[in-house]
């Protein structure tokens, strides 16, 4: 297993800076919440380790540079994510949403086959996630909840080493958030997963480890009781409530 | 020098023609991301309008000034109508608005020829608009037409008078707000509908005012649009969508750089090096010249 | 189709196969070289009291602007026919395509009019690509056409009859006008197709032998609207006079252009070969005034013919509408064949082609008269210049009809031509 | 693997239905003149195949397959030429406008026919990979690509149109006589002609829909819809796109090939802009991700053209119009969408959604 390693990470659009620095490292196996308000660059950050935008400062995973490689090798390097709105290949079916992210290295000659069965990490997944019933089914018909099973289900056929997930119980009922989380902790048993989330109730049940970004910097890291003891934790949460709406246009237009 | 100088107000002239016929996409193409294929017959809309008017209005010059609004409201109109009509149910899939436009655009065509034949129709140039102005006298003289300084004129004025409307008026920060995010428009209160068609209308209308410039350089029939309309989108396109000083610069160089080829090869070579060399240009800036970042995924 | 019973994929697809190189070998028709494999002359439907013709224009796309006129002119020229008892007893019943400005369109509906309406003759096509893109069709079936339009020259092909001018009667003849005004310094500026560049050949031949000289030769794409370039070239070249053989809509562009650059008929004419009076009245007599132009006939030729044309025409298709040169050899050309037909007392085209040489007809532009062996007619050159009215009046003409000769082998300085 | 059976059977039904048409019942009902027309049909027919895949599935609009149609017609028809001027003599065209004595050497691999008939799939699908290969890499997508394309389309029309010594310019290449040998003016010979161009069909049909079935072509699919995210698996959508584009090249550089005997012309007309475009709405009215919607769609308008502009030329046009405007707006999915939307309506009458191109129904 293999822990992530970022250092002097910088993010800039035009001039506003999304990330300013953030040094984090998550050991493996760990369960890492990222907390923060909005536009804090949590997102950003994601992006910025599975290359989706432009970045300075160093990303190490296993020891390998992540920097300046493109989405692809990135991903082909064990590293995936999941998005804030899920986002599956709603025409295909769940099947082929799985047996797809199970097959970035597949030959040229496979590729141009029908796939004649289902794949055993794929039928694993299916049962990982509970949707072996709707293998069939288009992935645009699944109810939210499912989708980011779905979602989770991609990563874990793509068999990634670090998961990344990006606020994966929004608009979840409470049992859903709670199988989610014992999958979740399942899971980092033999991985190692990055959940950026707001619900704090989830976060308190499940997470092992929490950093506390605001405003693209590290406020705060450490257990969840560390976190929620720390006075500047505290500050930014009480006193920025009202100014979230605006910060999160701001980035939109940036 | 001459030569050099000569071929640079020419370029600037045919710059600022394709400025004027791509002004109106900067803002529905640009803006709102709508790839208007019927765009060229909202311009040869705006030239059959100044045929017309010519036949009531006998002074060429003050039918040409009448035209200028006349063409921006009739072409404005009909864009607006093809918004409501057709647009409007395809925000979200830029692709198919392209095809469907594209068979608008061949029924405007045809309605045209049905209406004035399919023969090109001549129009007056008041006289003082078919002269032109030395520059640099003597035995190779340095002259610049009028036409092509009214079109240079109108087209800084247009580009003028748009980013102003984008800038300073409500309705411009309106739109703004709309390309920006739709969404949280939407929920600001904003009708974002009203806003599209607003924009489509300007866009369109602005297509109509060219149409009347290019009665003074061009033929005017049914298929002048399709003439010009890939050289426009190909102007937005190497300035990147939203950005109006993208479009600006490159209506220019494109111009220059289309005189300078053709008077060093032939037409047809400069046509497809000038292609050629966009194609090229895409691989070093996909995005066009000038971009707005966005955070969105796609 | 669901309902069938399951087919096994493999061996329906080998079935597929093998029928297909079956049929394939068992269809082995006339090779290439074996000589006069296919003498099928096309069908021509003679039953009934009518006798079809195919009319075969565009009526859509870019070349409408032109072809619609030598439309007009060809149904006027039918129905005063079918007026006057038609042609051997037979009316004329015309069947109309639409070439849709697109070359393999127009060899499509040259087979459709040959093979399914079994006509007895074709009139159309205009530019010179629909002409060689159907010129196979007609010889292929052995079915006549009759070509309307001024083109290039070198071609004689045995089942068309050309009734537009060729080169020698119509550039060479405005070559001669220029060298007698002593219009020597020459600029070429033209379309990107195969008449002006064949053309423009002939004309830097000419020049060589008669001591001219061609101070630049341009040329725009079919369509082009952009020509500031090309008129700064143009006045900085500092001609005599311009031969011009644009097309279409770059004639409007381009006379523009040429105004705003300061140049005028006196200065510097420019002689067209593609400016009629249809054209004149779209550019605008504005941008026109006073420039040259080469035909065969114009509205304005004398002669009583062409005064019952005109009237006919105007009284037809309303009286803003102008007559110009193709729409007179369109019109020419109905009663040519009918007068072939008359004399050979067959729609046979064999022997419609065999009683063809001298063949005279009034027409409009003058006394016309067929020359059978290259199936073209003789024709009277004309330089005209327009006037303010939009008309084109007459300046200069050649005397006589000229003889048509489409590969100029009278005249010894195009010997290097083809 | 029972899933696969029923569709599969249908597809092998369908198969069969459709060579009986075309081998048989076609040839037996039809003139002549008007299974030459059929035969022209097919070649776009073959064109709406690669669009099918490239547009339909891979979401590539590209509206420049006339410049691979060209490609591969101008092959064929440069070979035909040097076949009819004969050893040692220029095509007939050279001779007029020309100035060469000897034929260009980019035209003399020509004269070899193994050479000519590779290269009028190859030479397309080269240029397609160099071409793709830029323009997917550097992320030009979505309406940049189609624009692009257009303009690749009129540059290539244009530039053939200024060769006129070399490529016949706007006349193209005209007055075809012989196909290897066999005279094409002979009504047998031609209809030879029409069963090598329905058999080829066929064969493409059956190579787009083993692509369509494949992880290759769930892949596409899922490139076309979400880009990014399969980027995010570990794949480069370049190289997706890449092969749908090259495949697509190649089809309609076949097609171009096999309207050469089929029509006898090959020019820039066919090249340009506009029919570009008309090789792209067939595939759209019968519905861009079914490739039997799509060759259906192909060969219905194509034949709508002819029928349609025999008795009312001006209606063609209003016509052609109404029918992107009807097909696109209100009926994506094209006609193929509507036995889709009537069977799930019949299965299901659950939720309104928004009408999606049906993708487990190609074929």
């Amino acid at each position: 297993m293999s822990g992530l390693e970022i250092r002097r990470l910088r993010v800039s659009f035009d001039g506003f800076t999304a990330v300013d620095g953030v040094d984090l490292d998550v050991r493996p196996g760990d369960l890492r919440f990222l907390i923060g308000p909005n536009g804090a660059g949590k997102t950003t950050l994601v992006d910025a380790v599975t290359g989706l935008v432009r970045a300075e400062g160093s990303v190490r995973f296993g020891g390998e540079e992540l920097l300046g490689r493109s989405v692809h090798r990135i991903a082909r390097s064990g590293i995936g994510r999941t998005f804030q709105t899920a986002t599956v290949f709603e025409e295909l079916t769940v099947l082929q949403n799985l047996d797809i992210a199970a097959g970035a290295g597949r030959s040229l000659w496979t590729m141009l086959r029908r796939r004649k069965d289902v794949p055993e990490p794929v039928a694993r997944a299916l049962e990982t996630v509970g949707l072996t019933e709707l293998a069939d089914s288009p992935a645009g018909t699944l109810a939210h909840g499912q989708k980011q099973w779905l979602e989770i289900g991609m990563l874990l056929v793509q068999d990634v080493r670090l998961l990344l997930l990006d606020e994966p119980v929004a608009g979840m009922s409470h049992d859903e958030r709670q199988a989610t989380g014992e999958l979740l902790q399942r899971i980092s048993a033999e991985r190692t997963v990055v959940v950026i989330e707001h619900d704090m109730d989830f976060m308190r049940s499940f997470a092992r480890s929490v950093s506390v970004l605001h405003a693209g910097k590290v406020l705060s890291e450490g257990t969840v009781a560390e976190v929620q003891a720390d006075p500047k934790v505290q500050e930014v949460y009480l006193g920025h409530a009202a100014a979230e709406t605006t910060a999160d246009v701001a980035v939109q237009e940036a | 020098m001459t030569v050099v100088l000569g071929q640079t107000f020419t370029g600037i002239s045919i710059g600022a023609v394709l400025l004027l016929i791509a002004l109106g996409l900067s803002l529905t193409f640009g803006q709102m991301n709508v790839i208007n294929m019927a765009h060229g017959e909202f311009i040869m809309a705006g030239a059959y309008t100044t045929y017309v008017l010519q036949k009531s209005i006998a002074s060429a010059g003050i039918s040409l000034l009448v035209a200028l609004p006349v063409a921006f409201l009739v072409s404005g109109a009909l864009g607006a109508l093809l918004e409501w009509l057709l647009i409007r149910r395809l925000y979200l899939r830029p692709l198919d608005t392209l095809l469907v436009t594209w068979g608008v655009s061949l029924m405007l065509q045809q309605l045209a020829r049905d209406i004035f034949g399919a023969p090109n129709v001549q129009t007056r140039a008041p006289d003082v608009l078919t002269g032109n102005i030395t520059l640099i006298g003597g035995d190779d003289p340095l002259t610049v037409a009028n036409s092509r300084l009214f079109i240079l004129g109108l087209a800084v004025a247009a580009v003028v008078a748009l980013s102003l409307t984008l800038r300073l008026t409500p309705l411009g920060r309106r739109i703004r707000a709309v390309v920006q995010n739709r969404d949280l428009a939407e929920v600001s209160g904003i009708s974002t509908s009203t806003v599209d068609r607003t924009a489509f209308f300007i866009g369109s209308g602005l297509a109509g005012v060219a149409g009347v410039a290019l009665t003074l350089v061009g033929p005017i029939g049914p298929t002048m649009g399709t003439n010009v309309i890939i050289d426009a989108f190909l102007v937005i396109v190497v300035g990147g969508i939203g950005q109006l000083k993208g479009t600006v610069i490159v209506a220019f160089v494109l111009g220059v750089l289309q005189s300078v080829l053709e008077y060093s090869t032939t037409v047809s070579v400069a046509k497809v090096l000038v292609l050629v060399g966009i194609v090229a240009f895409l691989q070093w800036r996909p995005q066009g010249l000038y971009t707005l970042r966005t955070r969105s995924l796609v | 189709m669901s309902s069938l019973p399951h087919i096994h994929r493999r061996r329906f697809l080998a079935g597929t196969a093998a029928l297909a190189a079956v049929v394939a070998l068992s269809a082995c028709g006339a090779k290439t070289d074996a000589a006069g494999s296919s003498d099928k002359a096309a069908k021509i439907d003679v039953s009934g009291d009518t006798v079809k013709v195919g009319l075969l224009n565009s009526l859509s796309g870019t070349m409408a602007i032109s072809e619609v006129t030598v439309r007009n002119s060809l149904t006027l020229a039918i129905d005063e026919i079918n007026a006057s008892g038609g042609v051997l007893g037979k009316k004329i019943k015309p069947i109309s395509e639409d070439g849709a400005s697109d070359w393999p369109t127009f060899a499509e509906k040259a087979q459709k009019l040959i093979k399914e309406d079994q006509v007895a003759a074709t009139f159309g096509c205009w530019t010179s690509a629909s002409r060689k893109a159907v010129k196979p069709v007609f010889e292929k079936n052995k079915s006549l056409l009759f070509y309307p339009v001024q083109y290039e020259g070198l071609e004689q092909s045995p089942y068309i009859f050309y009734t537009g001018a060729t080169t020698n009667q119509q550039i060479v003849p405005a070559l001669d006008y220029l060298k007698s005004q002593g219009l020597k310094k020459l600029y070429l500026v033209g379309s990107d197709y195969v008449f002006p560049r064949t053309a423009n050949k002939e004309i830097r031949a000419y020049a060589k032998a008669n001591g001219m000289t061609i101070l630049g030769e341009d040329y725009a794409p079919l369509g082009s609207t952009e020509f500031s370039t090309i008129a700064n070239k143009v006045k900085s070249s500092k001609a005599d006079a311009v031969f011009n053989t644009l097309n279409g809509d770059s004639n409007v562009a381009f006379f523009k252009e040429y105004k705003s650059a300061g140049l005028t008929a006196k200065s510097m004419p420019v002689v067209s070969v593609s400016i009629a009076e249809e054209e004149v009245k779209s550019i605008g007599t504005q941008y026109l005034d006073g420039q040259l132009t080469a035909w065969n006939y114009y509205q304005t030729t004398q002669g009583a013919a062409n005064e019952k044309f005109v009237k006919a025409y105007k009284a037809k298709y309303g009286q803003d509408k102008p007559t110009s040169d193709p729409m007179e050899a369109a019109y020419v050309s109905v009663y040519l064949w009918k007068a072939m037909v008359e004399k050979a007392k067959s729609f046979d085209p064999e022997k419609v082609k065999a009683a063809s040489d001298g063949i005279t007809f009034d027409a409009p532009e003058g006394k016309v008269t067929i020359d059978g062996a290259s199936q073209h007619i003789y024709k009277t050159a004309r330089i005209g210049k327009v006037g303010s009215d939009g008309l084109i009046e007459q300046v200069w003409d050649s005397g006589k009809p000229i003889k048509p000769d489409p590969y100029l082998k009278g005249y010894s300085w195009a010997s290097g031509l083809s | 693997m029972n899933l696969l059976k029923g569709p599969s059977a249908r597809a092998a039904a369908g198969f069969a239905g459709s060579a009986v048409v075309l081998f048989a019942l076609a040839p037996l009902v039809l003139s002549d003149f008007r299974l030459g027309l059929l035969a022209k049909y097919l070649c776009i027919a073959m064109v709406a195949v690669g669009v099918c895949l490239a547009w339909g599935r891979g979401g590539l609009l590209t509206l420049g397959q006339g410049v691979f149609f060209g490609l591969g017609g101008y092959a064929m028809a440069m070979h035909l030429k040097i076949a009819d001027a004969g050893p040692g003599n220029l095509p007939d065209f050279m001779q007029l406008y020309g100035t060469a004595t000897e034929l260009p050497w980019w035209w003399q691999p020509f004269a070899n026919p193994l050479f000519a008939l590779a290269a009028t799939v190859l030479l397309p699908m080269a240029v397609a990979a160099v071409l793709g290969s830029f323009i997917f890499r550097r992320r030009v997508k979505g309406a940049y690509f189609a624009i692009l394309s257009q303009a690749l389309a009129a540059a290539f029309a244009i530039w053939l149109i200024g060769q006129q010594a070399t490529t016949g310019g706007t006349n193209g290449l005209t007055d075809i006589q012989g196909f290897f040998g066999y005279a094409l003016d002979d009504p047998v010979n031609q209809r030879m002609v029409y069963f090598v161009i329905a058999a080829a069909l066929l064969l493409l049909i059956a190579l787009a829909r083993q692509l369509i079935h494949s992880r290759y072509g769930e892949l596409l699919v899922a490139v076309r819809d979400s880009e990014e995210r399969v980027r995010f698996l570990g794949y480069d959508p370049a190289n997706v796109k890449l092969v749908a584009y090259v495949v697509a090249a190649g089809m309609a550089g076949l097609a171009g090939a096999l309207f050469v005997p089929a029509v006898g012309i090959i020019s820039p007309a066919l090249i340009g802009i506009v029919p570009s475009i008309e090789f792209v709405i067939g595939a759209a009215v019968g519905g861009r991700a079914s490739l039997v919607g799509a060759v259906l769609g192909a060969v219905a308008v194509a034949w709508a053209k002819t029928a349609l502009s025999e008795e009312f030329p001006a209606a063609w046009t209003y016509f052609q119009g109404l029918l992107f405007i009807v097909a696109l707006a209100f009926l994506p999915g094209g006609l193929a969408s509507l036995a889709g939307i009537v069977r799930r309506r019949r299965a299901t009458a659950e939720e309104k959604k928004a009408a999606v191109i049906p993708v487990g129904e190609a074929a």
